[in-house]
């Protein structure tokens, strides 16, 4: 039983699927166009940069599965750096890869602005940036190679229809927001919020504060506003972790599961362990396992073959339907 | 020289000599350690917190601090992506105008109340985040630095350096000469020595005040809109922690935190201790994120240990 | 003539107490003008008010026949009237030099300082103040004494029309004292306007052309000194008539040496006893021992390591060399706590950096040092405390609103009183008095010496630090002269005479050549 | 003269202490006042603010800063600061999830345990090594939070019933947790003004050197004093972790210092040292506590939280600040 570690992706299980068909549409890249060299990854010098601490199921499978596939495929030599959720590090993590003389960069960005230093000096060396998991706003196949990633908006708009049928279109809805100034945070709500708009007039969204996607930072802010809205029939957070916080408020509450609804993004283990339990209502799958469509990529780049300038992965859902079949591959 | 001016000598460069002594191990540790461009990233990206360290010296002599330098960095920088739509000189002026004044603000509450620097600044650091986040909606906004004279600012480059590196050189000297060489220099040494006394002595000792929290905002914001230059962009999670970097530097440097001493020379050392320390973690390559902060952690605890280790070499009775 | 700074009807009213009571004081050009009163009595408030640190609640002040309000001493000094203040305020860790010329540095190009001509203006400054040190040096590694000195010169080198100076004598000692006089004459001869504050009347009888005394913030008397003798100065300052302190006010040491010698010689078993105490530059295998019921005095200039050497005795001071034997017993060396719980007590020379606790009361800093003792099992017994607080707080006569009164609001000679207080109360075997009277009014230290012949006689043992060579000889059995942290001669019984301590001094002192 | 020290104490001393009291009544009791307000602000416009249930939510919600306040408080009268407090809760949950195997009590040990040592280490740089206080606390608060993270990678749930009732079960309605911070509160309290620990410590933070000279054991109280912060620390990382019913190292008291010292010093403690004031320092955490709350409550965008925040915390400081004789 406990305590229990991060799970391996278990076979090909909870492996990252392309989007089909709309995944990798829009314009290609190769070799010649990039002007880059051909180079053999196995003996490449290969540098990723993390952005969070790996202390959390995502970063931490994210991590994990970069460097298992480079063992897999005898990459001997790739570096590692991470930010510590500071930006200006990751600057300098990256540039300092590039002066240990990296030959590919892969990128999980913490921003999605700010990085012209870093462009600038990869573009003059010609080394191909993967971002992974957020974008960077710039031009793919020249100022970086591709974006690898979930549709964050999406991800917002799909927890939106969960949480419609899940309130019959109408009712009271509070959000989690995460952290302020994210990426994340911005992209899911809005999705969320848009979609909500569209289709469900009747849903008022009564409530957001933030839960800095902390456990316990959810905990407490739900606590306060059961106590002073207990009207509210849905909750919205933007990762597991604060639903999960959200759970705990309301167990203490003396709540029962299912009498408020909580839809969240991750499908991280424990949240989707939540569903089976009837606590969560739907979790919106964010497959943090980037590693061998990674490096599936960039080798294929490398040989020379067209490679689409983002590749956008099918997120799944999980709901009481699949909760506990799906156990084994959430992360 | 006798013992005070060594010792002296001693604890304003006990950080210069570790500094050294951690360079010349790096180098013989990790041959792309101490290649030109390993080193330029050291630097550059020092060079910012650098800015910063130069207003917290002037603040802690005077016996003061100043936690709103963190807040005051972002928003400089998201003021500065602002205005740089405006044109280069607005993209200045704007972060100059409002971190000053934020600086101001604070320096009359400190000197006019007699209330803790710690905990108005504290309130700075709560306030001005709260007021980036505000003309960002709640950060979600990333403005872009529109005029390309701004962004050459942050990223043109001087026999390989960038240009922030050697704005802060000269603002490095400058700082030296106006804390050693003037009037206002020796003030703020005297209200950091004994604040009752300069008062007898005759210092303006709430004008004084006031001028170093000033600074200190001015020269947060300078940072921030650099900063911004170089990334190109009003990056608005920036700065959480910065103001404790720049605080560990400066007393790394030597600098009495109860204030009255201290100088320039050992704050700079003090953050390109710090830059080192995370290159050296970099080039080990794949330690876990939670490895690398036991490490910095541990560093640290080394480095003001030996600091004081040296300027222990004096002996007060 | 006209008066260049008067007081009229000024009072000043601090949280339960009125420290000014409607005082009127006028000073004139070229006059030097005694301002006196016993510990407590308003002289500082008065100053304070007079240089802008204080605002008055009442009455005016006029400046060079004018209506002048300063709000900060700023202000006072730009209209040319400088102050020394009783506690030494200067600022420690910044070079001598620095602060001698804080504020009027010399330039050199672009008005930015020029650090050689300063070094050089501060050298030949302090030399003509017999101040012969390292001007880069921190101040605070000064002396008290000479850190006394460096504020004077710098409140008398700005050009001003009026000087005021708080107990200025309190920490130096002759040589020193004669320096100050022959700046004071300089100075009213120029004509300008000298405030003095003393505890010292010889001093007084000295330099001063007029006096004015003050009582509980209230004017007592005001008029040429010449005219109001010895006794009747007296007598204003503690309210009470001459011939009642003809009698009971005045007793000063009553221990006559010969006597005193039987008395205490008993036996020869000494109770301390530092052996070959050495440190680098400071002292130099200095040997003192003080037998029980014997009073030892330490003399010698400023400078000479009279207070290293107590700090020496109780552990406060890192040693190279040496051992302190208590009662023949070795004491660990460098541990105050150990010298205390062996009965080992210094009372500090520097009342503010080492004395008071500032942010605690009367009765806390009283019973600070004897907490071990007041309480059972690490609980303090307030009972035990109050009655502490209370006998010593009648004993010494301390003057405040009450015992939780804030030390740090107490006059300069209640503080002082205080410490003694904090020290009695543990009860010590041997007292180390580092200027013990420094600061304390005529009344106060004729019952602190007193005190002293009186714990001497119940079996305690004395070593006196005094400045003062009057106190010294008339307290101290025996007397050890100290010259550069080392032992230069020892006078006992007849000896023990002002003349032949200036002797042995100014005989050892023939080989560095003087100032 | 001893008469007349005694008429001070008549009508004309009387008349000179009245308006004095004044400011120190609003000096010493400006934050509880500020807490009335607070509590009467939210009472008009707050909707359920009156439940019993609410008054449970806030003091839960703050036991772990009183806590860690308490200890911060005894820190700041040495004239220290202690920023590794966030670090040892943080600690003390990973430590606390790993001993579990042997039962609540034992892990509950451990954890403390280790927050003693963490105090130990920063106590002894800050004691015998003679380095500032806020470098050394600011070295523990980067490694110890690595350490935390080191030992247990990521947020871990555990099912634990003992450590899960710690955390959520009540003695007559009262939160066992609360009941522990108010016991401790009692405790800090009376070593603060009973004791001679408590006097030494203040005296330490008034005086150094005076404090040396007069043979006070200041190394070894200043060693204690960090040890008991770390201890207060790791208990209150404990509470917190068994009231999340996981241990969550990443995150756990992020930034906690940052209130702490807030609640000390809006309490009217002074940084400076030399004074110490606890039950103020309790009513701070209340404060900081009630604000929060009441910007969540009304929904207020983080932004306007912030910058609300920053105002209240001036405000009740400067009602609270020392004013000095002109
Ligand atoms: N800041 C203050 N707050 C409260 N009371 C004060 C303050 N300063 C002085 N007092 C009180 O005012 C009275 C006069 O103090 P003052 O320092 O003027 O005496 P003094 O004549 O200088 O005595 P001494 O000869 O010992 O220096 C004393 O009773 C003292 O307790
Ligand atoms: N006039 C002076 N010139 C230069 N240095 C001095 C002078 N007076 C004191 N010092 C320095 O200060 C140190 C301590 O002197 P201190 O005054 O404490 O000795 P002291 O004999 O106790 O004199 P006093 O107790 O009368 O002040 C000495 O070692 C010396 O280096
Ligand atoms: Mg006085
Ligand atoms: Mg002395």
């Amino acid at each position: 039983e406990e305590p229990q570690s991060a799970p391996a992706a278990a076979g090909s299980a909870g492996q990252q699927v392309v989007q089909t068909p709309s995944g990798t549409a829009g314009p290609t890249c190769t070799l010649e166009q990039f002007g880059g060299t051909k180079f053999d990854l196995k003996t490449a010098t290969v540098g990723f940069s993390q952005s969070e601490k790996e202390a959390n199921p995502f970063r931490i499978a994210e991590t994990k599965s970069i460097k298992d596939e480079a063992e897999k495929l005898g990459i001997t030599n790739l570096k590692v750096t991470n930010a510590q959720s500071q930006f200006s590090k990751q600057i300098t993590d990256v540039q300092q890869l590039i002066a240990q003389g990296v030959q590919l960069l892969v990128i999980a960005p913490l921003n999605s602005d700010g990085w012209e230093p870093v462009l600038q000096q990869a573009a003059a060396k010609k080394i191909p940036i993967i971002t992974v998991d957020r974008k960077i706003n710039a031009k793919a196949c020249s100022d970086y190679l591709t974006f690898i990633g979930s549709d964050f908006y999406e991800q917002g708009k799909r927890a939106a229809d969960r949480m419609i049928d899940a309130l019959g279109g109408k009712g009271k809805v509070a959000i989690l927001l995460g952290a302020p100034g994210n990426n994340v945070t911005t992209e899911r709500t809005n999705g969320f919020k848009d979609r909500v708009k569209e289709k469900a007039p009747e849903i008022t969204i009564s409530f957001e504060q933030t839960g800095e996607f902390a456990r316990e930072k959810g905990q407490q802010v739900t606590e306060q506003l059961i106590q002073s809205n207990p009207d509210i029939n849905g909750i919205y957070a933007e990762n597991d972790e604060m639903a999960l916080g959200a759970v705990t408020a309301l167990k203490g509450a003396g709540k029962e599961p299912g009498d408020i609804k909580i839809v969240s993004v991750d499908g991280t283990r424990s949240a989707v362990q939540g569903i089976a339990d009837g606590w969560l209502h739907a979790v919106i799958e964010s497959n943090p396992r980037f590693g061998p469509l990674a490096f599936e990529t960039a080798q294929k780049f490398l040989n020379g073959d067209a490679i689409p300038d983002k590749v956008i992965i099918s997120d799944r859902d999980y709901d009481t339907g699949n909760a506990k079949d799906s156990l084994g591959e959430a992360y | 020289m006798n013992r005070e001016q060594l010792s002296r000598t001693l604890q304003q460069h006990g950080a210069v000599m570790v500094l050294g002594t951690l360079v010349i191990v790096g180098s013989l540790a990790f041959d792309s350690f101490a290649t030109p461009a390993n080193a330029a990233s050291v630097v550059v990206s020092s060079s910012f917190l650098a800015i910063i360290a130069i207003g917290m010296t002037f603040v802690i002599i005077s016996g003061g601090i100043d936690l709103s330098v963190g807040s005051l960095f972002v928003l400089g920088g998201v003021l500065a992506a602002y205005g740089s739509q405006y044109g280069m000189l607005v993209a200045l002026l704007l972060p100059l105008a409002v971190c000053g004044v934020v600086g101001l603000l604070q320096g009359l509450v400190i000197a006019r109340t007699g209330m803790a620097p710690f905990i108005v600044t504290l309130a700075g650091l709560l306030g001005v985040r709260g007021l980036m986040l505000a003309i960002s909606d709640e950060g979600a906004t990333t403005y872009l630095v529109k005029d390309r004279a701004f962004a050459a600012l942050g990223q043109g480059e001087i026999l390989g350096l960038s240009y922030p590196v050697h704005i802060t050189a000269a603002l490095a000297l400058a700082a030296m000469v106006l804390l050693q060489r003037t009037g206002f220099g020796q003030n703020v040494y005297a209200i950091g020595g004994n604040e009752q006394a300069a008062a007898l002595m005759g210092v303006p000792v709430a004008r004084t005040k006031v001028y170093v929290y000033v600074m200190s905002g001015l020269l947060a914001g300078l940072a921030g809109a650099l900063n911004a230059a170089r990334l190109s962009s009003g990056v608005t999670i920036l700065g959480i922690g910065l103001e404790l970097d720049a605080i560990a530097a400066v007393v790394i440097g030597g600098t009495l935190l109860t204030g009255g001493a201290g100088g320039i020379t050992g704050s700079v050392a003090g953050v390109l201790l710090l830059g080192v320390i995370q290159s050296l973690i970099n080039q080990v390559g794949n330690l876990t994120s939670a490895f690398q902060q036991v490490v910095s952690g541990l560093f640290l605890a080394l480095v003001v240990v030996a600091q004081r280790l040296l300027s222990k070499a004096q002996r007060l009775t | 003539m006209e008066a260049v700074l008067e007081a009229r009807g000024v009072s000043k009213r601090f949280p339960g107490v009125l420290a000014l009571d409607g005082v009127s004081l006028a000073l004139r050009p070229g006059e030097v003008h005694a301002l006196v009163g016993e510990n407590g009595a308003g002289k500082s408030t008065l100053i304070k008010v007079f240089t802008g640190v204080y605002q008055p609640d009442g009455g005016e002040l006029r400046y060079q026949g004018g209506p002048a309000a300063f709000g900060t001493p700023l202000e006072a000094q730009r209209a040319g009237i400088s102050t020394i203040y009783q506690e030494v305020n200067l600022v420690p860790m910044m070079s001598v030099a620095r602060n001698l010329l804080l504020g009027r540095e010399p330039r050199g190009r672009f008005g930015v300082i020029d650090a050689a001509a300063m070094y050089d203006e501060a050298e030949r400054v302090l030399s003509g103040y017999g101040v012969d040190t390292d001007v880069r040096r921190p101040l605070r590694t000064l002396g008290v004494g000479a850190q006394q000195m460096v504020a004077l010169a710098r409140a008398v080198s700005v050009d001003a029309r009026v000087v005021i100076m708080d107990e200025p004598t309190s920490s130096l000692e002759p040589r020193e004292v004669e320096t100050l006089f022959g700046v004071i004459r300089r100075l009213r001869d120029g004509g300008i306007a000298v405030m003095y504050v003393s505890h010292r009347l010889d001093e007084l009888y000295r330099v001063c052309d007029q006096v004015t005394v003050l009582r509980d913030g209230r004017l007592a008397h005001t008029g040429p000194m010449a005219e109001l003798e010895r006794l009747k100065l007296i007598s204003l300052m503690l309210g009470r008539d001459q011939n009642e302190v003809r009698t009971a006010g005045l007793t000063s040491f009553s221990r006559d040496h010969a006597e005193g010698d039987e008395q205490t010689a008993g036996d020869g078993a000494p109770v301390v006893e530092a052996r070959g105490l050495t440190r680098r530059h400071v002292l130099d295998r200095v040997d003192v021992s003080v037998k029980p019921g014997e009073v030892v005095g330490l003399g010698g200039l400023l400078g000479a390591g009279r207070t290293e050497t107590a700090k020496a005795i109780v552990g406060a001071l890192p040693l190279d060399g040496g051992q302190v034997l208590v009662a023949g017993a070795p004491l660990r060396a460098g541990s105050t706590s150990a010298a205390i719980r062996a009965g080992v007590s210094l009372l500090p020379e520097d009342r503010k950096a080492e004395g008071i606790i500032p942010t605690l009361s009367v009765r806390e800093n009283i019973a600070l040092a004897a907490l071990p003792s007041m309480g059972r099992a690490g609980v303090v017994s307030e009972a035990k405390i109050d009655r502490i607080v209370e006998i010593f707080m009648r004993r010494l006569r301390i003057k405040a609103a009450s015992p939780h009164q804030l030390v740090s609001e107490l006059s300069g000679g209640n503080q002082q009183k205080v410490l003694l207080a904090r020290w009695l109360a543990v009860r010590p075997k041997v007292l180390l008095l580092d200027e013990p009277t420094r600061g304390i009014d005529v009344g106060a230290k004729a019952e602190v010496q007193a005190l002293i012949d009186e714990l001497a006689r119940e079996g305690l043992g004395v070593l006196l630090i005094s400045s003062d060579l009057e106190e010294l000889v008339e307290g101290a059995d025996r007397i050890l002269v100290l010259r550069e942290g080392a032992v230069v001669g020892e006078l006992s019984g007849d000896e023990v005479t002002e003349e032949r301590i200036m002797a042995t001094i100014a005989e050892q002192s023939d080989g560095r050549a003087h100032a | 003269m001893a008469e007349l020290t005694h008429d001070r104490g008549g009508p004309r001393g009387r008349v000179a202490v009245l308006k004095p009291q004044v400011f120190a009544w609003v000096q010493d009791y400006g934050v509880y006042a500020a807490v009335l307000a607070l509590l009467l602000f939210n009472v008009l416009f707050t909707p359920h603010f009156l439940d019993a249930s609410n008054f449970r939510t806030q003091l839960v919600q703050v036991t772990p800063i009183v806590i860690v306040s308490l200890g911060m408080a005894l820190v700041i009268g040495t004239q220290g600061i202690d920023l590794s407090v966030g670090s040892v809760m943080a600690l003390a949950a990973a430590l606390v999830v790993l001993y579990l195997g042997y039962g609540w009590l034992p892990a509950l040990v451990v954890a403390v345990i280790g927050g003693a040592v963490v105090g130990a280490a920063g106590g002894a740089l800050v004691a015998y090594v003679g380095v500032q206080p806020i470098v050394a606390t600011l070295a523990l608060l980067v490694g110890v939070r690595g350490l935390a993270n080191v030992l247990v990678p990521q947020l871990v749930e555990f099912r634990n019933p003992d450590l899960i009732a710690l955390g959520s079960s009540s003695v007559a309605g009262i939160p066992v947790i609360v009941l522990i911070a108010a016991a401790l509160t009692v405790i800090v309290l009376f070593v603060v003004r009973r004791t001679t620990f408590g006097r030494q410590v203040v005296a330490i933070g008034g005086n150094r050197s005076a404090s040396e000279l007069s043979g006070l054991p200041v190394k070894r109280v200043l060693l204690i004093v960090y040890v008991i912060s770390g201890l207060l620390a790791a208990l209150a990382g404990v509470l917190a972790t068994a009231r999340l019913q996981a241990s969550d190292p990443t995150s756990l008291g992020m930034f906690i210092e940052l209130s702490a010292i807030t609640a000390v010093v809006v309490g009217g403690t002074p940084l400076t040292g030399g004074r110490i004031r606890v039950l103020s320092t309790v009513m701070g955490a209340l404060l900081m506590q009630l604000l929060a709350a009441t910007l969540i409550k009304h929904n207020l965008p983080q932004s306007w939280t912030q910058m609300v925040q920053a105002v209240i915390i001036l405000a009740a400081v400067y009602a609270t600040r020392k004013r000095e004789t002109r």
